[in-house]
């Protein structure tokens, strides 16, 4: 399939007060025509980070981009003009944020400012701009969309808000829709509500999804394939079922431990041990050595390259180097894997 | 909306009588007469006086004439004018200090506000610096220093506007200016101070991703909500702005109502100095609503019945 | 020296061989109060009226008193109470004539307690005879008669004034608004409106007020009138006036040719012009002066101290690096260049000279060392009150310094107040020191002497000395038309006042100062009541 | 678990805020239920439905419009007096959602986990005030050296556990959890739910654990009450109520919830929930009912037998 | 990287200690220390800092670095410009004692009156020494900033946090009196003040505190009915702690950006509110100044002697940039979302 999105080797720093901020270390993925990429990862690893460089929305006084290239339809975006860029943000690539409450502007029609992107991005004119607007407000499943054209955001519930966002974001049907966490504001009816709608609209207008969440349940419900960044780097990337049912990096086991399934019980739920990384002063070795069960002397030295495991299917733990002794993955780990390989033929 | 205003208006009611009672007695206790020559009265010609202008009766029978002829729409003579009306006085004067009042304020804040956007967009750059610089000079330099260098400046030296009176238009500039200064400064500030705020939120990431310019995303996104704080510290400014500086208009001979009152307290004119308080205290009350009202109309989360008390 | 012209004769402007526009630009400190003669208090009032209307006399350049609505100077009866005025034929500007009924019904009016004119009693109680007894019994609240004032119609055209006692400056007295005319049937036939605006009133002096909206009003014009008797004598079509408070602004004004004439300016400004030809300044009968309150303070009971005190302040420095305007100092109780004798024609100060009380720290020294001595004590605080205006002020620092450095054990208070506060505590006398001024409504000795009689009204500072008193007294009656002795009298009584009791400690002579366009010509100022004239003003 | 002591009786508890006003919100409606010693009852429901409102409205925060909440045998809401109240603040604790908001910036660890200690005069001395602190500290698997630290050194989950801490420090019986989790990330959620359950077997703690996350729910509670628009619908024992929700929104609520599992997302189907389904009538009495033992449902008669007959 | 230095061994476990990755690896430091480490980067806070204090010691010093005495009068050596030793020779420095007439002219004030002497800052109409002057102003001035800023600080605070913490009733009838009190013109207060007071520092004391809070108690009173709503509060309140303690522990504290912010609104108003009475009588009295006084006093003499107003002027707008820009500093230091 066709890439839309390549990210080669991504490094990006924060210059702060304390100092500098490693916050990517070398991020590398792309993005096919028409998929969804999970990327998951805990708080402070370099999601969001990653996002905004690609829609270059990292602010301008403390944010460097090192290194890397960002290449959408083959053009650097690191490289263009600010003109240039505007002129891609909202129309090929648009974005939706994790809280809906915040994102809108409280002080602006939602009418509005669904209108703005088109206006400013297909040219049209002010009344066919506010059908379309319309059309959007009615395709994302907002009752009365006339009457709520001219309403503001407080007026609206957190989920119809969300569903406003998704409107903006795909009101000039983007090939890019980069979604920050979409769902975590909202409580699970409403989510698997936008999740749902993600997907139809998704397959309506085809495009490719960035989804950036830490509930591996959405990962499993929207996801092709998943990307798990840790410390500023893409630790584990494969499809959803590889992922989840073949986890190679302890971090993804651990990720996967420490969620309850419908029957653990009594017993203690896996917590991975430990801190993330500070960015500020990243390790030396692999950042997640010092909460790694199955650490090694040279994670401690060595940063791990990615491993292949199969076509799909990357790691970078020094695990899966040929010398590296054979670890049993934790037993909520085992048990998905159990009945992996019978799923991966059924495929 | 209809209860809300009942109640406010009800309070402001109390708060002006408040006001009007607390001025009054203060008047009674303030010594000397209110009669420029006291000095050359005999007794007998300020007893005289005294009767004619009803001084000569107990404090509370005074006390409750004021208050009712007050209710009248009657705010009495003023002493230092022969037998001219408070209401009078006060409506000839209040015009060129609220001409001049509202070109200051709006053209203070107009530009405060496009100083301050600026900087909070360049934030930390050699523009914010000497924005901030400005606006800092514009509050500690007081604005009759400013006054007396424009007019001397540009009055005297350059000649492109009047340097003093009140005859059109060209007149007001410089008095404008030097006004102005202030909220410059004031607006400046609390809109970059705002606006830092604003910029880093939510919405406004979302409007760049939209692909606004940065123009769209200062005035069109960002402003409205950097506003509420300009508002609440304006509305105040505007009434005291409005009901005139003493000392711009006696610098720039502005028949305005600032001069008056000042004038009117050196030379006791109570029933002048009554109703000058009780026109500041009205205006001061109903900007204070109208700050209130505004509040709902740039930010729609603010509803009258609901949040502010 | 009486003033009048300014600007030497030069020959720039006449060179231009066409004729200037006979009109001027003026600034005044503040709005007119009043236009009606009976109610008006103030020198904006007072001058306004003196180039609008007309009583029977008016100031010329010169200060000397010359006719006005009086045809010539009136007959004086044998013991000098009764003056009979013959009026000339003069008319309103409405066309009705003035007669000497409007005389009467003006003061008639300025006399009712009914109308309580804030100067009617002040200027004729105890002058025209009656005039107190109806203001006491308006006071009181009982009937009175506003026909036993003493003025009468005679005929058209013939007044008939009858005095308490004979008055010398009487007919001085009469160039003062209050004494002018009022046109009866107008005044009537606009009831509360009259002299609300330019249109509610009538004129009959060289010009007539137009443009003028009321008190309020911060501009109005003068122009000239054409029925006016002495119409030939009148330039100025008209003089334009603005209000302008401030000096700096005045100045700026002036030189950017938006004002002619500008209004007093505050002595910060004239240095600015010092040696330019365009300052006019004139020494002003106002004398300024530091009050000794001797009802209880113990120190300035004691009359060495208040030698020392009126004697340890370098007046000389004072007015020439504080004040730095012109004023000049002030070793008298009674003003230079101010009353002359009308027999000798000789200033009043001549007679004794203005060393009375002179700066001497030597004397000033001896005399406190002599004084603490006498009360028993070697420091002395004493409180100093003075107004809250900027040159008060700084007098008040300057005193302070001077009396503090010069006295060694004396300690001064300084309060600043407001100038209404500062009357309202004179007249309780809750006071130590005062500085304070006088400034005289006629042209008289009389004005001052008399503020020191014991219990005068405005002596308030129980300042008491029976040779005084009677050497005033003996002015006011027995020598009243005795010139010559009367001015022996009184200069006999500053003597006593001065350099006997010390009862006051004067300062400085003030001085005027105003900038007046080079192409002003005959600007013309007075010394007391109305403040300038614009009838014998012209533009070159 | 039906014959356990009560420690917390709930009865007819209303919360209206801005009553009379025309955007009168009934928060809490009349709400009853039990809470045993030692048990954790978990609450859930969606977004504003007033599960905080009633957490806070048991602790006091809020004076109930009308109900009485009975702990441990004394009415909570009655008037008490000063030292009545500050017993009843240290028997009864607070977990709050957010732990970046819940802890003062501007004080240390230390302080914040002793405001309590100072507040009921736990510790004698300044030595034994901060040994309790360390001793506190060490049972949410903090150290000491993090007693002189200030909160925004902490990861967040470090930051709930400082919470935990604060909440312990008074020696609480009860403890209410305002969505203790909701902001933590998976991992950290992990290690903050398994020290809430050391905690209660350690030291005997009772639990009104608020969440909207069922899974985590389900794991850590006994109990599960569901509350929808201001009324608890059901409330059933925590295995029951998954496996047999009765209540159509509990049933909709559950198959909202998107688990770790691919294959499972991929077959499964939502169930939605409209109020207007019931098709109550007018006069019809809408009562929280025992459809089994200890399983009680929010419905009308004609509901209830359905009920019933369906399930059991 | 370097595959080559991959050994075998390197593929045994390691040992890490579990405990050692809760720690915290940046050194502790407390609240305020962070704070100072935050103010100390920001170098226009520094810079401001450093001249603020030497200001502040020049007004304590100043006024005895020469011979001149605060209140000495010389009257022959009044109204002289600037004048400086070494400097004067430097032409476009103003330290040369030359004057500008209004028709140009320049002439050199100190030959014309024969004066010797050094006034580096020039003299007043009374021929006292402005460099004296100006740093004795300087120490009044900052007295009333700070005076103005403690007024704030506590009636401002305190009414504002209590009437927003507060609130019903409570909170109505106090902005109902803030009204009156915001209400009733400046001037008028000023009078019953002059009734009632002796002038001097007391009465500039008394006449601040009347009016000079209520600005701050507005900003206060908003923020705390924001802030109260914050879980910390709430666990404070489930906790029992009185309302009282936890305005003075919880509110005040995260108050402290606004506050300061605020201030530095009040400081200039005070100032020149404190030139404003004096300039009425009430304030200072002569020959004390501050340098509102001092710039009140310069203007009225700015065309003749534009330096008796500009000293004053530099040296209070160079007072006001600093605390703007150290209060800017703090700002950002102690605001909890600055952190990083
Ligand atoms: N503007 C900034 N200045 C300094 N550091 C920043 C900035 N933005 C992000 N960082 C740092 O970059 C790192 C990655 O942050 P990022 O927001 O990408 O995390 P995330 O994975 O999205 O986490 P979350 O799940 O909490 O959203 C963090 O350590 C963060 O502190
Ligand atoms: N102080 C208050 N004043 C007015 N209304 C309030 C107040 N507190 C809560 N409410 C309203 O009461 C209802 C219940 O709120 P509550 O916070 O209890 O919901 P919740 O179930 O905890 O929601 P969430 O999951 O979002 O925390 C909401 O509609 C809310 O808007
Ligand atoms: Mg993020
Ligand atoms: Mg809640």
């Amino acid at each position: 399939m066709e890439k839309i999105l390549e990210v080669k080797d991504l490094h990006i720093s924060f210059h702060t007060f304390s100092g500098e901020v490693q916050a990517i270390r070398g991020v590398d993925f792309d993005l096919l025509k028409g998929e969804t990429l999970a990327i998951v990862g805990e708080s402070g690893s370099g999601k969001s980070v990653t996002t905004k460089a690609i829609m270059r929305l990292l602010p301008e006084s403390n944010s460097e981009i090192k290194n890397g290239e960002i290449l959408f339809e083959g053009k650097d975006l690191a490289k263009l003009s600010n003109k240039a860029m505007q002129k891609i943000r909202g129309k090929d690539i648009s974005m939706i944020f994790q809280d809906p409450m915040t994102s809108l502007n409280p002080t602006m029609k939602i009418g509005k400012q669904i209108i703005e992107p088109i206006v400013k991005h297909q040219n049209l004119s002010k009344s066919a701009a506010k059908e379309r607007a319309i059309d959007l407000l009615r395709l994302v499943g907002i009752p009365q969309p006339e009457a709520r054209f001219n309403q503001y955001p407080h007026q609206f519930s957190g989920g119809m808000r969300q569903r406003v966002v998704i409107a903006i974001a795909l009101a000039c049907n983007p090939k890019v829709l980069i979604a920050d966490e979409p769902t975590t504001a909202l409580d699970v009816t409403i989510q698997a509500q936008i999740l749902e709608l993600m997907k139809e609209l998704q397959k309506k207008i085809d495009t490719s999804i960035v989804f950036i969440t830490h509930d591996l349940g959405v990962v499993a419900n929207v996801a092709d394939r998943v990307a798990v960044m840790y410390g500023g780097k893409i630790v584990e990337i494969g499809t959803v079922d590889e992922v989840f049912y073949n986890p190679q990096h302890p971090y993804t086991w651990g990720l996967i431990s420490s969620m309850p399934s419908l029957d653990t019980e009594d017993e203690e739920l896996y917590a991975i041990p430990g801190t993330p990384p500070n960015l500020l002063h990243p390790p030396k070795g692999d950042a997640f050595a010092p909460r790694n069960e199955y650490v090694m002397k040279i994670d401690l030295e060595e940063q791990p390259p990615m491993f292949k495991v199969s076509d799909t299917h990357y790691a970078a733990t020094w695990l899966l180097h040929p010398d590296a002794p054979k670890v049993e993955p934790p037993a909520a780990v085992k048990r998905r894997q159990r009945q992996f390989p019978e799923k991966k033929e059924g495929n | 909306m209809v209860k809300y205003l009942t109640q406010r208006i009800f309070y402001m009611i109390i708060t002006l009588f408040l006001i009007g009672t607390f001025t009054f007695f203060l008047m009674k206790i303030i010594p000397g007469t209110p009669f420029t020559n006291a000095g050359k009265l005999s007794e007998t010609q300020l007893t005289i006086m005294k009767d004619k202008y009803g001084l000569d009766e107990p404090m509370p029978v005074q006390y409750m004439n004021y208050m009712v002829n007050m209710l009248k729409g009657d705010l009495g003579v003023s002493f230092q004018f022969d037998n001219v009306g408070v209401t009078e006085i006060l409506l000839n004067s209040i015009g060129p200090s609220a001409t001049l009042g509202f070109q200051a304020i709006l053209f203070g804040t107009i530009f405060g506000i496009i100083l301050g956007v600026i900087s909070a967009l360049k934030q930390n750059t050699w523009v914010d610096y000497s924005s901030t610089f400005i606006a800092v000079l514009g509050k500690s330099i007081p604005s009759f220093v400013f006054a007396g260098l424009l007019q001397y400046y540009i009055g005297v030296k350059l000649g492109w506007f009047p340097v003093a009176f009140w005859r059109g238009p060209e007149y007001t500039v410089l008095p404008t200016i030097a006004l102005a200064m202030f909220p410059i400064a004031t607006a400046a500030r609390f809109v970059r101070t705002e606006m830092v705020e604003v910029l880093e939120s939510d919405y406004i990431t979302l409007a760049k991703a939209k692909g606004a310019s940065w123009f769209d995303i200062a005035f069109k996104h960002a402003l409205r909500n950097a506003l509420i704080p300009v508002v609440t510290v304006l509305g105040p400014l505007v009434v005291s702005l409005m009901t005139g500086s003493l000392v711009i208009e006696k610098i720039f001979g502005i028949p305005g109502l600032g001069e008056q009152f000042v004038k009117s307290i050196t030379v006791n004119d109570y029933p002048v100095i009554m109703g000058t308080t009780i026109l500041f205290a009205v205006l001061f009350v109903v900007v204070i609503l109208i700050v209130d009202i505004l509040y709902g109309i740039i930010d729609p989360r603010i509803r009258l019945a609901g949040g502010k008390k | 020296n009486g003033g009048g012209d300014t600007g030497k004769e030069t020959d720039t402007g006449a060179d231009e061989g066409k004729e200037a526009t006979q009109e001027i630009k003026a600034l005044e400190s503040q709005a007119i109060p009043s236009m009606d003669s009976v109610m008006a208090q103030d020198t904006v009032s007072f001058t306004t009226m003196n180039n609008v209307m007309e009583g029977l006399y008016r100031l010329d350049p010169n200060q000397e008193v010359v006719p006005g609505m009086a045809d010539g100077d009136p007959e004086v009866s044998e013991d000098g109470t009764v003056y009979t005025f013959k009026l000339r034929d003069a008319k309103w500007s409405n066309g009705d004539p003035v007669t000497a009924n409007d005389f009467v019904y003006a003061w008639q009016r300025a006399i009712n307690p009914e109308n309580a004119s804030p100067y009617g009693p002040y200027m004729m109680d105890g002058k025209i005879k009656g005039a107190a007894e109806i203001s006491a019994a308006g006071a009181e609240k009982k009937e009175y008669e506003l026909n036993t004032l003493g003025v009468k119609a005679i005929d058209e055209k013939t007044l008939e004034v009858t005095l308490e006692r004979p008055i010398p400056y009487f007919k001085s007295l009469m160039a003062f608004p209050t004494f002018y005319p009022q046109n009866q049937k107008f005044v009537e036939e606009q009831g509360e409106n009259y002299a609300k605006t330019a249109e509610n009133l009538v004129y009959n002096g060289p010009f007539v007020l137009s443009d003028w909206g009321g008190s309020t009003a911060s501009s109005w014009t003068y122009s000239k009138n054409k029925d006016y008797w002495d119409a030939e004598t009148v330039k100025l079509e008209t003089v334009q006036w603005n209000v302008l408070k401030d000096s700096q602004s005045s100045a700026n004004a002036f030189e950017t040719g938006e004002a002619d004439v500008t209004g007093k300016l505050s002595s910060d400004i004239v240095p600015q012009y010092e040696g330019d030809e365009r300052l006019v300044n004139w020494l002003e009968p106002t004398i300024f002066w530091l009050k000794f309150n001797q009802k209880e303070n113990d120190a300035l009971k004691n009359p060495d101290i208040r030698k020392a005190i009126a004697q340890a302040i370098n007046k000389e420095d004072y007015v020439n690096s504080v004040l730095n305007n012109g004023s000049i100092v002030a070793n008298y109780a009674v003003p230079k260049e101010f009353a002359k004798n009308e027999e000798t024609g000789k200033d009043f100060r001549e007679i004794n000279g203005d060393e009375l009380l002179p700066y001497n720290v030597d004397e000033a020294k001896k005399a406190w060392e002599k004084g603490l001595a006498a009360i028993g004590k070697d420091t002395v605080e004493v409180r100093y009150l003075g107004d809250d205006t900027e040159s008060a002020k700084k007098t008040a620092e300057y005193i302070k310094n001077q009396l503090e450095t010069n006295l060694p054990g004396l300690k001064l208070k300084v309060e600043s107040v407001p100038f209404s506060v500062r009357l309202d505590r004179e007249n309780s006398q809750d006071y130590d020191i005062q500085l304070a001024g006088w400034g005289p409504d006629y042209l008289d000795p009389m004005t001052f002497s008399d503020l020191w009689l014991t219990g005068g009204g405005n002596n308030k500072m129980d300042y008491s000395n029976e040779k005084y008193d009677k050497l005033v007294k003996d002015a006011q009656t027995t020598l009243a038309q005795k010139p010559v002795e009367r001015y022996d009298a009184l200069a006999e009584a500053e003597k006593i006042l001065l350099e006997e009791d010390a009862a006051i400690a004067p300062l400085y002579q003030r001085s005027s100062n105003v900038l007046v366009s080079e192409k002003v010509d005959g600007f013309t100022y007075h010394l007391v009541g109305p403040e300038y004239s614009f009838k014998w003003t012209s533009v070159k | 678990m039906a014959n356990k002591e009560k420690l917390v009786e709930i009865k007819n508890l209303k919360q209206y805020f801005n009553v009379g006003k025309p955007n009168e919100v009934k928060a809490v409606d009349n709400i009853s239920f039990d809470i045993y010693k030692g048990e954790t009852l978990g609450l859930v429901g969606e977004s504003g439905c007033g599960k905080s409102t009633t957490g806070r409205t048991i602790i006091r925060l809020y004076d109930a419009t009308d109900g009485e909440v009975i702990f441990d045998g004394t009415d909570v809401h009655g008037k008490k007096s000063r030292s009545q109240l500050k017993e009843f603040n240290r028997k009864m604790q607070m977990i709050f959602q957010d732990p970046q908001a819940s802890l003062n910036p501007r004080m240390k660890v230390s302080d914040i986990i002793a405001e309590g200690i100072d507040i009921h005069g736990l510790a004698k001395s300044k030595t034994e005030r901060m040994n309790r602190v360390i001793e506190l500290l060490e049972t949410v698997g903090l150290n000491k050296e993090h007693a002189n630290r200030y909160p925004h050194e902490f990861s967040g989950g470090q930051r709930q556990r400082i919470g935990i801490a604060r909440a312990l420090a008074v020696e609480p019986e009860f403890i209410i959890a305002d969505e203790p989790i909701s902001a933590l990330d998976v991992s950290i959620q992990a290690q903050v739910v398994n020290l809430m359950r050391k905690l209660q077997k350690e030291k005997g703690l009772t639990y009104l654990f608020i969440a909207h996350d069922l899974s985590m729910v389900k794991y850590i509670s006994d109990r599960i009450g569901v509350m929808y628009f201001g009324k608890l619908v059901e409330l059933a024992d925590a295995n029951e109520l998954y496996n047999n929700p009765i209540h159509p929104y509990t049933q909709s609520l559950l198959s909202a919830i998107p688990l770790p599992d691919p294959d499972y997302e991929r077959t499964r189907v939502r169930k939605t929930y409209n109020p207007s389904m019931h098709n109550y009538k007018p006069d019809e009495e809408v009562e929280f009912r025992e459809v089994k033992p200890g399983h009680f449902v929010m419905c009308s008669q004609t509901e209830f037998a359905q009920y019933k007959k369906q399930y059991s | 990287m370097a595959q080559e230095k991959i050994t075998k061994d390197m593929f045994t476990p390691a040992q890490i200690d579990a405990n050692k990755s809760e720690e915290i690896s940046k050194p502790s430091l407390n609240y305020w220390q962070d704070a100072w480490l935050r103010v100390r980067k920001n170098k226009g806070a520094i810079v401001s800092l450093v001249v603020l204090v030497l200001l502040t010691i020049m007004a304590l010093v100043g006024p005895h670095i020469n011979d001149y005495g605060y209140d000495d009068q010389n009257l022959k050596h009044n109204n002289l410009p600037p004048r400086i030793p070494v400097l004067e020779n430097v032409s476009w420095l103003p330290f040369d004692g030359d004057l500008e007439r209004r028709n140009g002219d320049v002439y050199n004030v100190y030959e014309q009156k024969n004066v010797d002497e050094y006034y580096w800052l020039g003299t007043d109409s009374l021929g006292r020494d402005l460099f004296t002057r100006v740093w004795k102003g300087t120490q009044v001035s900052l007295y009333i900033a700070v005076l103005a800023a403690v007024i704030d600080m506590v009636i401002g605070v305190l009414y504002g946090a209590v009437s927003g913490f507060v609130g019903g009733r409570t909170d109505n009838i106090m902005q109902r009196i803030t009204e009156i009190l915001v209400g009733i013109p400046n001037l008028v207060v000023v009078i019953l003040m002059i009734i009632v007071l002796d002038p001097g520092i007391l009465s500039i004391t008394i006449a601040l505190t009347i009016t000079g809070w209520v600005g701050m108690a507005r900003v206060v009173r908003a923020q705390v009915m924001k802030l109260k709503q914050q879980e910390y509060v709430l666990a404070a309140r489930t906790l029992g702690l009185a309302n009282g303690k936890i305005i003075w522990k919880h509110l005040l504290p995260n108050l402290a950006g606004v506050i300061i912010i605020n201030t530095m609104f009040t400081i200039p108003n005070a100032i020149f509110f404190e030139a404003f009475l004096s300039f009425i009588g009430l304030g200072l009295q002569p020959p004390l100044a501050s340098l509102g006084t001092l710039i009140d006093d310069g203007f009225k003499v700015l065309q003749l002697y534009p330096y008796q107003m500009i000293i004053p002027a530099v040296v209070i707008s160079l007072i006001m940039i600093c605390f703007n820009m150290i209060a800017d500093g703090l700002r950002d230091a102690l605001d909890p979302k600055m952190r990083d």
